[in-house]
């Protein structure tokens, strides 16, 4: 099927433009029809958003979007724009996918795009009487001084809407109404796995709702990279999600080579693949013992650093680092692997087979966390698609959304590994996908170790690198999703626009799907499975 | 009947899974402890040769480093750790050449990203793998990194 | 008398960073010159003081999975006698603030600062906490924590290894044996009327 | 005799919480700022009022609790001299045994037991 | 045995016959105040390290080590500081029950302590009705607890105390059902007498079947009382920050941290005494000379060998399992537990009236 007709077919003044990833230009009043048409049309059923982009391109702000085919598997980008800056406002497609509602609240954020119909437009990472909007390109980085005044949080919200005649009018919508006891949970609290905060509406228990509120690590890392040269961004993928170091440099990288069409020698992507996967079993060990801890066991969760500090030897032993690692540069990897490397990591997997039997004796077959995890928070197929949960917790339920196996890069096409798929699509079916990829991981990393070729670990590169005009998106399966990479550039030393997939953010965005009607301590259990890093989350 | 046949049934399996949790955790109990003793085993500590500790200016027996002062480590650097201070003078043949006063460098912002490493032409700086640096007074992290007096290595 | 020298068991007071200014605190504190039995009493209370630094469970990004690593087997920051961390800030001793705060979250760690109880003491953990870190060109990011609330101990890293955790603990126990508890001790703020 | 022990047992509890929140009074170094007596809520000024109507689940349990802690209490005479009574201590508290289990049991079939 | 009360009572006739009688009695209030102080400090601490070595020992470290030799001094240095800590004024909250709150826990946990029999004519309070006793002033507790949490004027706090106040009162059930087992059993309900009837052996290898199961039930309620894991609930690090004492400080916090660990000891040495024979020592009918040698060990031994034995149990529980979520906690009490408990108690009957037991 043409993908381009049938596009123009339904919107005929689309245009589009070739420099890098196809990208169809949609004008902004037909697109909203466009959406829907794509996304409920049998034969294009575009269910998945991967990624929502807020730009502003100078003279028009806009937005652009990544759309993906979980039947097919066919993506397209499609952009659209507003020529207004003063009073910016474009449609919401929050009802076509529950995905859009997190991320237009941050595009509206950065860039002050009021979405039409959208229930909840109000900031998301930055505080409510922030001036201006940062990502656009002439923000006064010096508009917001340092407020200490302790921040109110607003009850109402407010949501446009189109009436009758065809203007736009402000709605006032309710979140907590005054009766209702709400309780803050974090930003600083043991279990939120760093500083987001959920105000949960309790009853008794009870879970009414809850409102997730981001942006106590929001670090502006997306417009930082705007002033920096793609070897210097390179270091601040590392900061983002910090347990999958490894693959969010590897996205990087992965993207700027593609775009400048550097060849990459074989044995950097065996190094890379085997990294990754270290990696992978390195989060997916801090994720068994941070639930064990959230769940109210320590002990399992020092089992659980007592082995990851293996790997961190190992990381370490290599790349210099334990838990930033500043391992893979562009075109290639910083420095070759230690001589000591390929008989370290052979040690410490049968070891790691070996006691992995005892995390299951401990914690996956005690009958209380069975009671605790199994039915509990439930996340159907539908919603995970719809909310765009990758990772664990969109296999957890039945949903087969492993990048290592739809777009394969580095060695993942050439290894054999299974992708592990539950149906049940709670907590514990969470907690076992990620289980059970440890092993996958592992025989990944046993079927490459022995076959490291030999050969550079590093193409030269020249010292200044610029990128060919052109917007262009990678993504890799990091430990907890699929994280990518979306840069727009104008063949400049700086990235015009770099923006990461935040694997977290459609988490967070479920949270409040998945706990409805559970307790206080489901909360804390869902939130262990569900695995977010919150600086991946507000980046 | 059948419930009542459940409710033992889940009642003896439960009862089994934490038997065999008590029996790992007294099994760990007895085991040999990892600990590593920090403070005591400093002087059999062994660290990574390749991990970034501190940023240092290796100097040579005469006193000498390699920097040249050309500051592509300054420029590559993301967020402004290294300032370096230099001064032209005029060597014996009249031409000008920049020499090194103060390498300054910021270990409290410093991110050991490499690229400063990766930079320098001369091999001038590299990362060493101490560790010990927590100090009380915010100004004691900006370092000097070329000692007092020395010279650059003159190359042939 | 001379100035005392606050002793870590392993470790010489000539190997520690940072001397000077902890020589340069003992001398403003001896200026008034010190009473012996008040001095004893003293040196039994921040004994106690030093060796039970409870931490609050507060970590934003990297640093804080080094805190937990600390925590666990390998490094195991209960021989110091630091391992229990109080989520409540009513009854703990120290904030180590691991990792970056941010503009919107310099109020909450404010205000968990305000409602420690006294003695209390501030850990900056990495380089985000100490100056900024990988963000001093940031428009969202607090440059180092001392520009909010009075910082003891800066350990500089990205993020810190466990070992410098630990160093950085020992050198908070260093500043605390050395201060006058009974000379009043982190009394800085008046009531108000 | 065990009435004065019991005196001094309990004037020993207060004496210890009360000499030692006065030491804890005396020596303890104190600030003072508007935010330090507000209520914890992770670092967020709370909302509305903590004192609330709670939910009916735990009162259920406390209802419970007093019928069963009642009966317990009734059994504990009994206990003392059933051995030496025998068979018919047994038959004499049967029918209060019998309504206590039946109490449990109904209360279990209602679903009083769970809640969701 | 040794007959502790040979020397009270001798002590108490040396003083009457110095001095008039009320003073003397005052004296050995004062003594007997300031011994009950002492064990009570004393076990908290040896509890306290006791919990840190364990649990480190469980989790592969090995736990306080710098503080004195082995980390001994560690719990000083803890109660040093704590005792120094501020202890902070809060606003809204409601005062008197704020302040009441510590001493009704600690005097629930005291009154409790007083209770044990720790050797022959070495029992603070020995009433007839000492079981009873036991149960009413550690029932106390809840009351404090339930103050802290609601006084504290904190959401965390209210849930908490909520959460504790369910939970104690369920498992109290649960603990009644045992000391009736043992009620039933021995015959009597004062604690001295229960400990001389299991002189010709302990109560778990006479009562066997009935004893055993309600010597498990028994430290699995007890463990709840105590609000230990993996009953935790009130507390729940990782759901309610502290829990109802989220609020306190300072010393006032450390009452409550006492009090848990006394809690622990009461229920580990209240098992000792009712189940595994009090300061009575292991005696092997049959073996004299076995039985001689064991009569040497004097009895405080025994029953801190046994006490703190059962707290090792309770710690290794501690540190092994999982943390319930509330309703499957009351469910636990009230569809396993006490059904069991209350089967057992049927099985205890039996055994006794037709004499099954040995």
């Amino acid at each position: 099927m043409d993908l381009k007709k049938r596009i123009l077919e339904i919107a005929p003044e689309t245009q589009f433009v070739e420099q890098g990833d196809i990208k169809a230009i949609v004008p902004s009043s037909s697109f909203y029809a466009l959406a829907k048409k794509l996304k409920e049309d049998e034969d294009t059923s575009f269910d998945f958003l991967l990624s929502l982009t807020g730009m502003d391109f100078g003279d028009s702000l806009g937005v652009i979007y990544h759309l993906e085919s979980t039947k097919y598997g066919h993506t397209c980008v499609l952009q659209t724009s507003t020529t207004n800056r003063e009073n910016p406002e474009l449609y919401s497609v929050c009802d076509l996918w529950k995905t859009a509602n997190f991320n237009e609240r941050e595009v509206y954020d950065f860039f002050g795009i009021r979405f039409i119909n959208h229930p909840d437009m109000r900031r998301l990472f930055l505080r409510d009487e922030w001036n201006g909007y940062p990502f656009r390109k002439d923000y006064d980085m010096d508009s917001n001084p340092l407020n200490m005044t302790n921040e109110v949080t607003e009850d109402k919200t407010t949501e446009l809407t189109i009436d009758a005649e065809g203007n736009v009018i402000e709605k006032e919508n309710t979140l907590f109404d005054d009766k209702e006891y709400v309780i803050n949970i974090g930003p600083q609290h043991p279990s939120t796995h760093g500083v987001l905060r959920f105000r949960t509406s309790l009853q008794g228990e009870i879970i009414k709702k809850i409102e997730p509120y981001c942006g106590y690590i929001h670090r502006g890392i997306e417009k930082m990279n705007e002033n920096l040269t793609y070897p210097q961004t390179l270091a601040l993928t590392d900061r983002l999600d910090y347990l999958s170091a490894h693959q969010n440099r590897h996205a990087l990288c992965m993207l700027i080579e593609k775009a400048l069409g550097v060849e990459i020698p074989e044995r950097v992507q065996y190094i890379r693949t085997i990294m990754d996967e270290l990696q992978r079993i390195d989060s997916h060990i801090l994720f068994y013992s941070c639930l064990a801890m959230d769940m109210g066991a320590i002990t399992p969760f020092t089992y659980g650093f007592r082995d990851r500090e293996m790997i961190l030897d190992i990381f370490e032993q290599t790349t210099g680092g334990r838990l930033i690692q500043n391992y893979n540069v562009v075109g290639g990897v910083q420095a070759d692997i230690h001589p000591d490397f390929v008989n370290s990591v052979k040690k410490f997997i049968p070891y790691f087979r070996n006691i992995l039997k005892e995390y299951h004796d401990i914690f996956t077959g005690n009958v209380i966390v069975h009671q605790r995890l199994k039915g509990v928070g439930v996340l159907s197929k539908e919603d995970a698609i719809s909310f765009g949960t990758t990772g664990g917790t969109g296999r957890a339920s039945g949903w087969a959304c492993d990048t290592r196996k739809r777009k394969p890069y580095a060695m993942y096409d050439k290894v054999d590994f299974k992708e592990i798929v539950y149906t049940e699509g709670d907590s514990f079916a969470r907690y076992m996908v990620r289980m059970d990829e440890m092993l996958e991981s592992m025989k990944i990393i046993e079927q490459l170790i022995d076959n490291i070729p030999e050969g550079a670990y590093q193409v030269k590169m020249k010292p200044i690198i610029k990128v060919p005009e052109g917007s262009y998106f990678t993504s890799v399966e990091s430990s907890r999703g699929e994280f990518g990479v979306f840069l727009e550039s104008k063949g400049d030393k700086y990235p015009y626009r770099l923006k990461y997939r935040s694997t977290g953010l459609p988490l967070v965005a479920a949270v409040d799907t998945i706990t409805k009607g559970g307790k206080i301590a489901d909360l804390i259990a869902i939130g262990g499975t569900l695995d977010y890093v919150i600086p991946d989350i507000d980046r | 009947m059948n419930n009542f046949c459940k409710y033992f049934d889940s009642f003896f399996r439960g009862l089994k899974t934490l038997l065999v949790g008590l029996k790992t955790t007294i099994k760990v109990f007895f085991r040999k402890k990892i600990t590593e003793k920090y403070p005591e085993n400093r002087a059999t500590l062994k660290i990574s040769d390749r991990f970034r500790g501190t940023l240092t200016m290796p100097h040579d027996e005469n006193n000498q480093h390699n920097c040249v002062a050309c500051g592509l480590c300054q420029n590559a650097c993301p967020n402004g750790t290294i300032t370096v201070h230099f001064e032209t003078v005029e060597n014996e043949e009249g031409k000008k050449t920049k020499v090194l006063t103060n390498y300054e460098y910021d270990l409290g912002t410093c991110i050991f990203c490499q690229l400063c490493v990766n930079a320098c032409p001369h091999n001038a700086i590299t990362f060493e793998n101490s560790f010990e640096h927590a100090v009380f007074n915010r100004e004691k992290l900006v370092k000097k990194l070329n000692r007092d007096g020395s010279t650059v290595v003159n190359k042939k | 008398m001379g100035l005392k020298k606050p002793k870590i068991k392993s470790i010489k007071y000539e190997e520690f960073q940072d001397n000077e200014s902890l020589e340069k605190m003992a001398a403003e504190l001896n200026a008034n010159g010190a009473n012996v039995i008040l001095g004893a009493v003293d040196d039994v209370i921040n004994w106690g003081r030093a060796n039970s630094p409870w931490s609050l469970t507060f970590a934003t990004s990297c640093c804080g999975i080094e805190f937990m690593a600390i925590g666990a087997a390998r490094y195991d920051m209960a021989r110091f006698g630091f391992e229990v961390t109080r989520p409540s800030p009513r009854q703990a001793d120290l904030i180590m603030v691991c990792g970056t705060i941010t503009h919107r979250m310099a109020p909450v760690l404010k205000r968990l600062y305000d409602q420690m109880a006294e003695p209390k003491y501030v850990v900056a953990v990495g380089g985000c906490a100490v100056g900024g870190g990988p963000f001093t060109k940031s428009y969202h990011v607090v440059q180092g924590v001392d520009k909010i609330i009075p910082v003891d101990v800066y350990l500089p890293g990205c993020p810190p290894r466990p070992e410098a955790f630990l160093y950085s603990m020992m050198q908070l126990q260093r500043k605390i044996k050395l201060q006058k508890f009974l000379g009043g001790v982190n009394r800085k703020e008046k009531k108000q009327k | 005799m065990n009435f004065i022990l019991l005196i001094t047992a309990v004037l020993t509890a207060f004496a210890l919480v009360f000499a030692a929140y006065w030491i804890a009074k005396l020596l303890s170094p104190r600030s003072y700022n508007p935010q330090k007596g507000e209520v914890y809520e992770c670092g967020i000024p709370t909302r509305g009022k903590s004192w609330m109507q709670f939910r009916v689940g735990y009162y259920l349990f406390a209802v419970l609790f007093l019928i069963f802690d009642v009966e317990t209490v009734f059994l504990f005479p009994w206990a003392v001299v059933v051995r030496d009574l025998g068979v018919d201590a047994i038959i004499s508290v049967l029918f209060f045994f019998i309504v206590l289990v039946g109490g449990l049991a109904y209360a279990w079939k209602k679903g009083a037991l769970t809640w969701d | 045995m040794f007959d502790f009360s040979v020397v009270s009572s001798w002590i108490h006739q040396f003083l009457t016959s110095v001095m008039p009688e009320g003073l003397a009695i005052f004296l050995e209030c004062l003594v007997v105040g300031v011994c009950i102080l002492a064990a009570y400090a004393v076990i908290a601490m040896i509890l306290i390290y006791m919990e840190r070595k364990i649990c480190a020992w469980f989790q592969c470290r090995i736990g306080p080590d710098r503080v004195g030799k082995f980390g001994l001094l560690q719990l000083f240095a803890d109660v040093i500081k704590m005792l120094i800590k501020e202890i902070v004024e809060l606003k809204n909250t409601d005062k008197f029950l704020h302040a009441l709150a510590p001493y009704i826990v600690i005097l629930s946990s005291i009154l409790a302590f007083a209770c044990l029999p720790i050797n022959k004519g070495m029992e603070i309070l020995d009433f007839n009705i000492g079981v009873v006793f036991l149960v009413a002033v550690s029932s106390l507790g809840v009351i404090g607890i339930l103050l802290a949490g609601w006084s504290s004027n904190s959401k965390y706090t209210m849930i908490g105390a909520m959460r504790s106040g369910a939970q104690i009162i369920s498992y109290e059930l649960s603990i009644g059902m045992c000391l009736l087992a043992v009620a039933i059993f021995t015959g009597t309900l004062q604690f001295s007498e229960i400990v001389a009837f299991q002189a010709d052996g302990w109560l778990i290898f006479k009562g066997h079947i009935p004893a055993v199961i309600a010597f498990i039930v028994y430290l699995i309620a007890g463990n709840a009382e105590t609000n230990r894991g993996p009953f935790d609930m009130p507390e729940a690090e990782s759901e309610l920050t502290a829990g109802y004492h989220t609020e306190y400080s300072g010393m006032h916090f450390g009452f409550f941290y006492l009090s848990e660990y006394l809690n622990m000891f009461i229920i580990a040495g209240v098992a000792a005494t009712i189940f595994l024979g009090g300061w009575m020592p292991l005696h092997i009918s049959g073996l004299e000379g076995f039985n001689a040698i064991m009569d040497y060990i004097p009895g405080f031994v025994w029953f801190f060998g046994k006490a703190f034995f059962v707290v090792f149990l309770l710690m290794w529980m501690r540190w092994t399992f999982v943390r319930l979520r509330i309703d499957q906690l009351l469910k636990f009490e009230w569809k396993i537990l006490l059904p069991i408990g209350l089967f057992n108690l049927v099985l205890m009957i039996l055994v006794v009236v037709f004499k099954l037991h040995f």
